[in-house]
């Protein structure tokens, strides 16, 4: 009976994993990659509580009747591109650190940072 | 009459693409070196695509999807082949070796 | 019918995965990458088929396109001086070449 | 896995993937971003990226045993939390009968267009896609502000030598190319504008056009592409959108309706409706397109910077040894 | 006009931005943004009066009614928001070309111009909306530009900062997202308002505890509660004096709101408080953040880093008053909120004065400024006294009624805590007094003058508003109490709808 849940619990799984590498791994433009995949998994969330057994896409055409839900396409099309705002910034910060460091690993920068102050 | 041919051959097309596309990826995945996989990749590639998009245009003869399906097939016919080019240019440029028999 | 080559494209996608993770040069998972968007593309015009609503075709033209823009890039990318040094696994790859 | 450029594109693989999972949950506009957003634009920024900050992952010591354990608490909870849902796909679940009924029975009444998303994205969720234009610029200013800087001759002279080399090397690339990129915007024209009848609207549009450009920059060279787009311009077309987009909520607002509010742009609300659905996609349309091209732009921009200096130690290096 | 006031709040200094980039001169983009800020300023004036007089006002936006489309829901509580992001922002902004030009390169202006806009629209957002969604996707619009502002600043650590800020705080918004698909999923809705009513008949699953978990989460994490605000320190120490000053009197604020919004209206006040032990959580929280955070303080060197973590003190001071939950309780916190950022916009500015003067905001740079810089460092010791909550301050107001209300609701040993947080208060502001006025100055700060007017104009503002509604408390107690009461009385007060 509660298979009725298992891509919910699927999609936890790998919203977890995203989550993971971005607080565990010390390499920044992994953690980055980990912040996509953590909100990619979010948007498939969305999607897939949107899903009507049977339905269709929501483009209205003749002889279709059962329609999926288009409200969180909406709200995903949105948060999709906040996710590539905040990628793109982060990005430009780690290109930044960079030439500042002259490393991208979490570690030896706070080294440097300490050694700042 | 005619329906059944099309299903007929679009059924064909089809199997004949699947399994253009198994071969392929065995051939990626068992071929020793660089080069013997991207043969692998490069010849299945185009024709599988190719196969299979014909099939599905049988499938289904009216006007936009049909039109649709051939820009599909042209854009592969043009890019596939190209990139797998550029590809072995660039392992050629920055001097990757390919795997010689070692008898 | 339609189930049974997307299927076969589903298979070949693993295996494609399969190499893109085992590596072990850069242009072995561009490869790799490179033919999985192109199974993409195929499993997106059968999924239309499939769910009866052959009209969203556009996706897999923009899927087309996009994995036509990433392997250039990465061809691209490729000669900077960066990519020069190659990783530990390639090395070995290099040896037994 | 300790390289980063093979996490790129796995990253880019797991994009290309949950596009398909979209495509059969009936999501295509989504999966139609996401294809070229998650799939295209994100990992070619990471790849830019890595190509200035280094392609290998030094190892790390310490073992996370506290990032674990949030994580796992985390997952836990969600878990936990999945166990009420109303299940999968069910047609009765609250989500399906509360607001969403009101948007598929009656948007062909109220804004006449096919494409439910779009009706809901432009006119009653119209907002919110304001708001995701401004972030979008807003991302844009961000990355100008961090990463433009005022170009001077060597670095050109560095990105023609690329150029040269390109040239060389991918001669057949370059010609496939340019058969290629005048059919790109000619599709990104037909997605702009059939965004109300299938998946598509200004966004995807705005992406595709952008990566028309870029592909055309990463094959003749930035300085080539620098000559053909001039950086100053795709500003103002960046702030134009957004203004665009604005002002046709307070024309609007000055025709006595709310902020927004398109059944004010023309006597028949419907026909009012359509009108101000094509102008903000077009003002979206025009911020994307623009802010990507920046985006990209301001990247490479640094890297060709990296890149001339590179030689320049080189060289140095090279006479040094010379002379001893 | 008078009708359209909330999205005009709004969408003025949103379109503002871009049309930023359209001047090229710094100079007139400045005034161009002073001028803005005015406007929103003015809105949020009249918007105050509209409510205090006429109750609730909603705006539906795109004439679409509340469940479908997105409305604009301002009660008292939205309106005193907005009164003080785009009052501080003004005020803040006079001071902001002098500084800005020694702190950021020529061709950076008009984009810090622009990111500040956009960051004010967002904020300014987030407080107007009354829609579930809406409230992320601003969020997100005032995060992205703070990130960037933030990273302008001259030292390589603002980069750092800026990095750790960005991904913390989208962590938060990703957690405030998946709450909000949580409650979307149970009630099908995402209007605030429909949300409170259709809530309850779900509250008891676990789908709904699970979503006000993560809600509660990541606006903990943009708030920098006391253990997750690890974020907070580096970023207003390395941002551009002015960033600090805007952020500092305000970010914190409005996530204060949103943990207010989220807990009392849209929730509900029996759920929040059943839920989890959120009470006594808070409760000690608050009190580890107020101890922790001003015994960090007392050991800096760098003042920026000093006020930064007794900000995370006087959040948590705010998080007590909230964990009280009494009207009382709500009204002290909310009244703190108003201090608070008077308090630090003045003290921050004061900062950027000295930076302006000094290139540094060093402990042992300070020594003997009480002479050289009388007005700044005035300033700083009058905001500093309101920290302590000395009477005839703002802080002792809403100190005042923070120990009303733990007293009233019988909670002695907190009344007390509080007072000997603010005594840790006495010992950090000290060290500053002590170094101003009673050391010579260092051989390199003999020269130093005092900060040029276009400083003191807006920090002599601040302090005499902080002396003002310490002394005439009508305003700003009634303001709160009426908020405070309408939270209790729930979202759905008299409508006026427009």
């Amino acid at each position: 009976m509660l298979l009725g849940l298992y891509n919910y619990w699927i999609v936890v799984v790998l919203m977890m994993i995203g989550f993971y590498i971005v607080i565990a791994h010390g390499n920044l433009i992994k953690k980055i990659v980990g912040l996509t995949i953590f909100q990619t998994s979010v948007f498939i969330f969305y999607i897939s509580m949107a899903k009507v057994e049977g339905g269709t896409a929501p483009i209205i055409a003749e002889g279709i009747k059962l329609f999926s839900n288009p409200l969180p396409h909406v709200l995903i099309l949105t948060a999709i591109v906040v996710g590539i705002a905040t990628t793109a910034v982060g990005l430009a910060l780690v290109v930044r650190i960079k030439e500042a460091y002259g490393s991208i690993e979490e570690e030896e920068i706070q080294k440097k940072d300490n050694l700042d102050c | 009459m005619m329906d059944t041919l099309m299903n007929i051959s679009s059924t064909l097309f089809l199997l004949t693409g699947s399994f253009l596309c198994i071969s392929g990826g065995v051939g990626i995945l068992r071929f020793p070196d660089f080069y013997t996989r991207m043969h692998a990749v490069g010849v299945t590639d185009t024709s599988a695509t190719a196969m299979i998009l014909i099939g599905l245009m049988l499938q289904n003869p009216d006007g936009l999807v049909v039109i649709k399906l051939i820009i599909i097939l042209l854009m592969t016919l043009f890019i596939s082949p190209t990139a797998s080019h550029a590809l072995a240019r660039a392992a050629i440029h920055n001097n990757h070796k390919p795997v010689l028999d070692k008898t | 019918m339609l189930i049974a080559a997307t299927i076969a494209i589903l298979v070949v996608m693993i295996l494609a995965i399969a190499r893109a993770i085992m590596g072990p040069t850069l242009y072995d998972r561009i490869l790799a990458v490179n033919m999985f968007g192109t199974k993409t593309v195929l499993l997106i015009s059968l999924l239309g088929f499939v769910m009866g609503r052959p009209e969203f075709l556009d996706i897999a033209i923009v899927y087309a396109l996009i994995n036509f823009i990433s392997v250039i890039a990465v061809l691209r990318h490729s000669d900077s001086t960066i990519f020069k040094a190659p990783q530990p696994a390639e090395k070995e790859a290099e040896k037994n070449s | 896995m300790k390289d980063l450029l093979a996490v790129v594109m796995l990253a880019g693989i797991y994009g290309l993937l949950s596009a398909s999972f979209f495509v059969t949950m009936d999501a295509v506009d989504v999966a139609f971003t996401e294809a070229s957003v998650g799939a295209g634009i994100s990992t070619l920024l990471m790849l830019v990226t890595i190509t200035m900050t280094g392609r290998s992952e030094h190892p790390t010591r310490h073992k996370p045993v506290l990032a674990l354990a949030v994580v796992v608490i985390t997952g836990g909870l969600l878990i936990y939390g999945t166990l009420d849902m109303p299940h999968f796909g069910y047609a009765e679940a609250p989500v399906h009968t509360h607001v969403a009924p009101h948007y598929i029975n009656d948007s062909m009444q109220e804004i006449g267009i096919p494409n439910i998303v779009t009706s809901v994205l432009a006119s009653y969720r119209g907002f919110d896609t304001f708001g995701e234009v401004v972030v979008i610029f807003t991302a844009g200013m961000g990355i100008l502000a961090l990463l433009s800087m005022v170009r001077r001759r060597e670095d050109s002279a560095s990105s023609d030598s690329l150029n040269d080399s390109m040239h060389e090397q991918y001669l057949v690339l370059r010609i496939v190319t340019k058969i290629l990129i005048p059919f790109i915007l000619l599709f990104a024209l037909y997605v702009q504008f059939h965004g109300d009848y299938g998946p598509g609207g200004g966004f995807q549009a705005g992406v595709i056009f952008a990566a028309a450009i870029i592909l055309y920059a990463m094959l003749f060279g930035m300085s080539t592409a620098r000559r053909v787009i001039n950086q100053s311009y795709i500003r103002f077309f960046a702030a134009i959108g957004v203004l665009l987009y604005g002002c046709v909520g307070v024309v609007s607002l000055l025709n006595g309706k709310n902020f927004l509010d398109y059944s004010a742009l023309s006597a028949d609300p419907v026909a009012g409706q359509h009108l101000g659905i094509l102008l903000i996609e077009l003002g979206v349309g025009f911020t994307v397109a623009s802010v990507m091209v920046i985006i990209f732009f301001n990247f490479e921009g640094r890297r060709e910077k990296l890149q001339s200096q590179e030689n320049k130690n080189n060289e140095n290096n090279n006479k040094g040894n010379k002379k001893t | 006009m008078l009708a359209h006031l909330p999205i005009l709040q709004v969408i003025v200094p949103l379109m503002a931005a871009p049309l930023c980039l359209l001047i090229v001169r710094p100079r007139l983009v400045w005034l161009f943004t002073l001028i803005v800020s005015g406007l929103a300023f003015l809105i949020s004036v009249l918007l105050l009066q509209q409510v205090m007089a006429s109750g609730t006002i909603i705006y539906g936006l795109g004439g679409w009614d509340a469940p479908w489309g997105i409305e604009y829901r301002i009660d008292q509580l939205n309106a005193l928001l907005l009164l003080i992001i785009s009052a501080i922002s003004t005020i803040v902004l006079l001071a902001a070309h002098t500084s800005i030009r020694q702190e950021i390169s020529e061709d950076r202006q008009t984009f810090f111009y622009v990111l500040y806009l956009l960051s004010l629209a967002g904020m300014l957002g987030i407080v107007a909306t009354g829609d579930a969604f809406n409230v992320f996707v601003f969020l997100e619009i005032s995060s992205l530009s703070a990130y960037a502002l933030i990273a302008l600043g001259k030292d390589r650590r603002a980069l750092w900062a800026s990095y750790q800020y960005l991904i913390m705080g989208t962590i938060g918004a990703t957690f405030i997202l998946i709450g909000i698909g949580l409650m979307y999923q149970m009630t099908g809705t995402l209007n605030m308002d429909d949300l409170s009513r259709r809530l309850p008949e779900v509250a008891n699953t676990r789908t709904v505890f699970t979503a006000f978990a993560f809600v509660i989460v990541g606006v903990c994490l943009k708030l920098a509660l006391f253990p997750l605000h690890l974020w907070l320190p580096n970023a207003y120490a390395y941002a551009p004096s002015i960033v600090t000053a805007f952020f500092a009197a305000t970010a914190t604020k409005v996530a204060i709101y949103l943990l207010i919004r989220f807990t009392f209206s849209v929730f509900g006040l029996s759920f929040s408080f059943t839920a989890l032990p959120l009470q006594i959580l808070f409760l000690i929280l608050g009190l580890a953040g107020i101890f922790v955070a001003s015994t960090i303080a007392i050991y800096q060197t760098n003042i920026k880093h000093l006020f930064a973590y007794s900000s995370i003190a006087q959040i948590g001071y705010m998080i007590v008053g909230f964990s009280i939950s009494t009207t009382t309780g709500l009204m002290a916190t909310l009244l703190h909120v108003f201090n608070h950022a008077l308090m630090k916009g003045a003290l921050f500015l004061a900062l950027g004065a000295v930076m302006y003067r000094i290139g540094s905001v060093q402990l042992n740079q300070f020594q003997g400024l009480g002479r050289q810089m009388p007005f700044t460092m005035a300033a700083i010791v009058i905001g500093g006294l309101s920290l302590i909550g000395v009477p005839l301050t703002v802080g002792f107001v809403s100190k005042w009624y923070l120990i009303l209300a733990a007293i009233e609701n019988g909670w002695w040993p907190v009344a007390v805590l509080i007072l000997l947080g603010s005594l840790l208060a006495v010992v950090y502001v000290w060290r500053l007094v002590e170094a101003a006025y009673f050391k010579s100055p260092l051989a390199a700060n003999e020269t130093v003058k005092e900060a040029p007017l276009s400083f003191l104009i807006p920090i002599w503002i601040l302090v005499i508003a902080n002396l003002y509604f310490g002394i005439d408390t009508r305003l700003s107690v009634e303001v709160a109490q009426a908020a405070s009461q309408g939270l209790f009385g729930g979202l759905s007060g008299v409508g006026v709808n427009q």
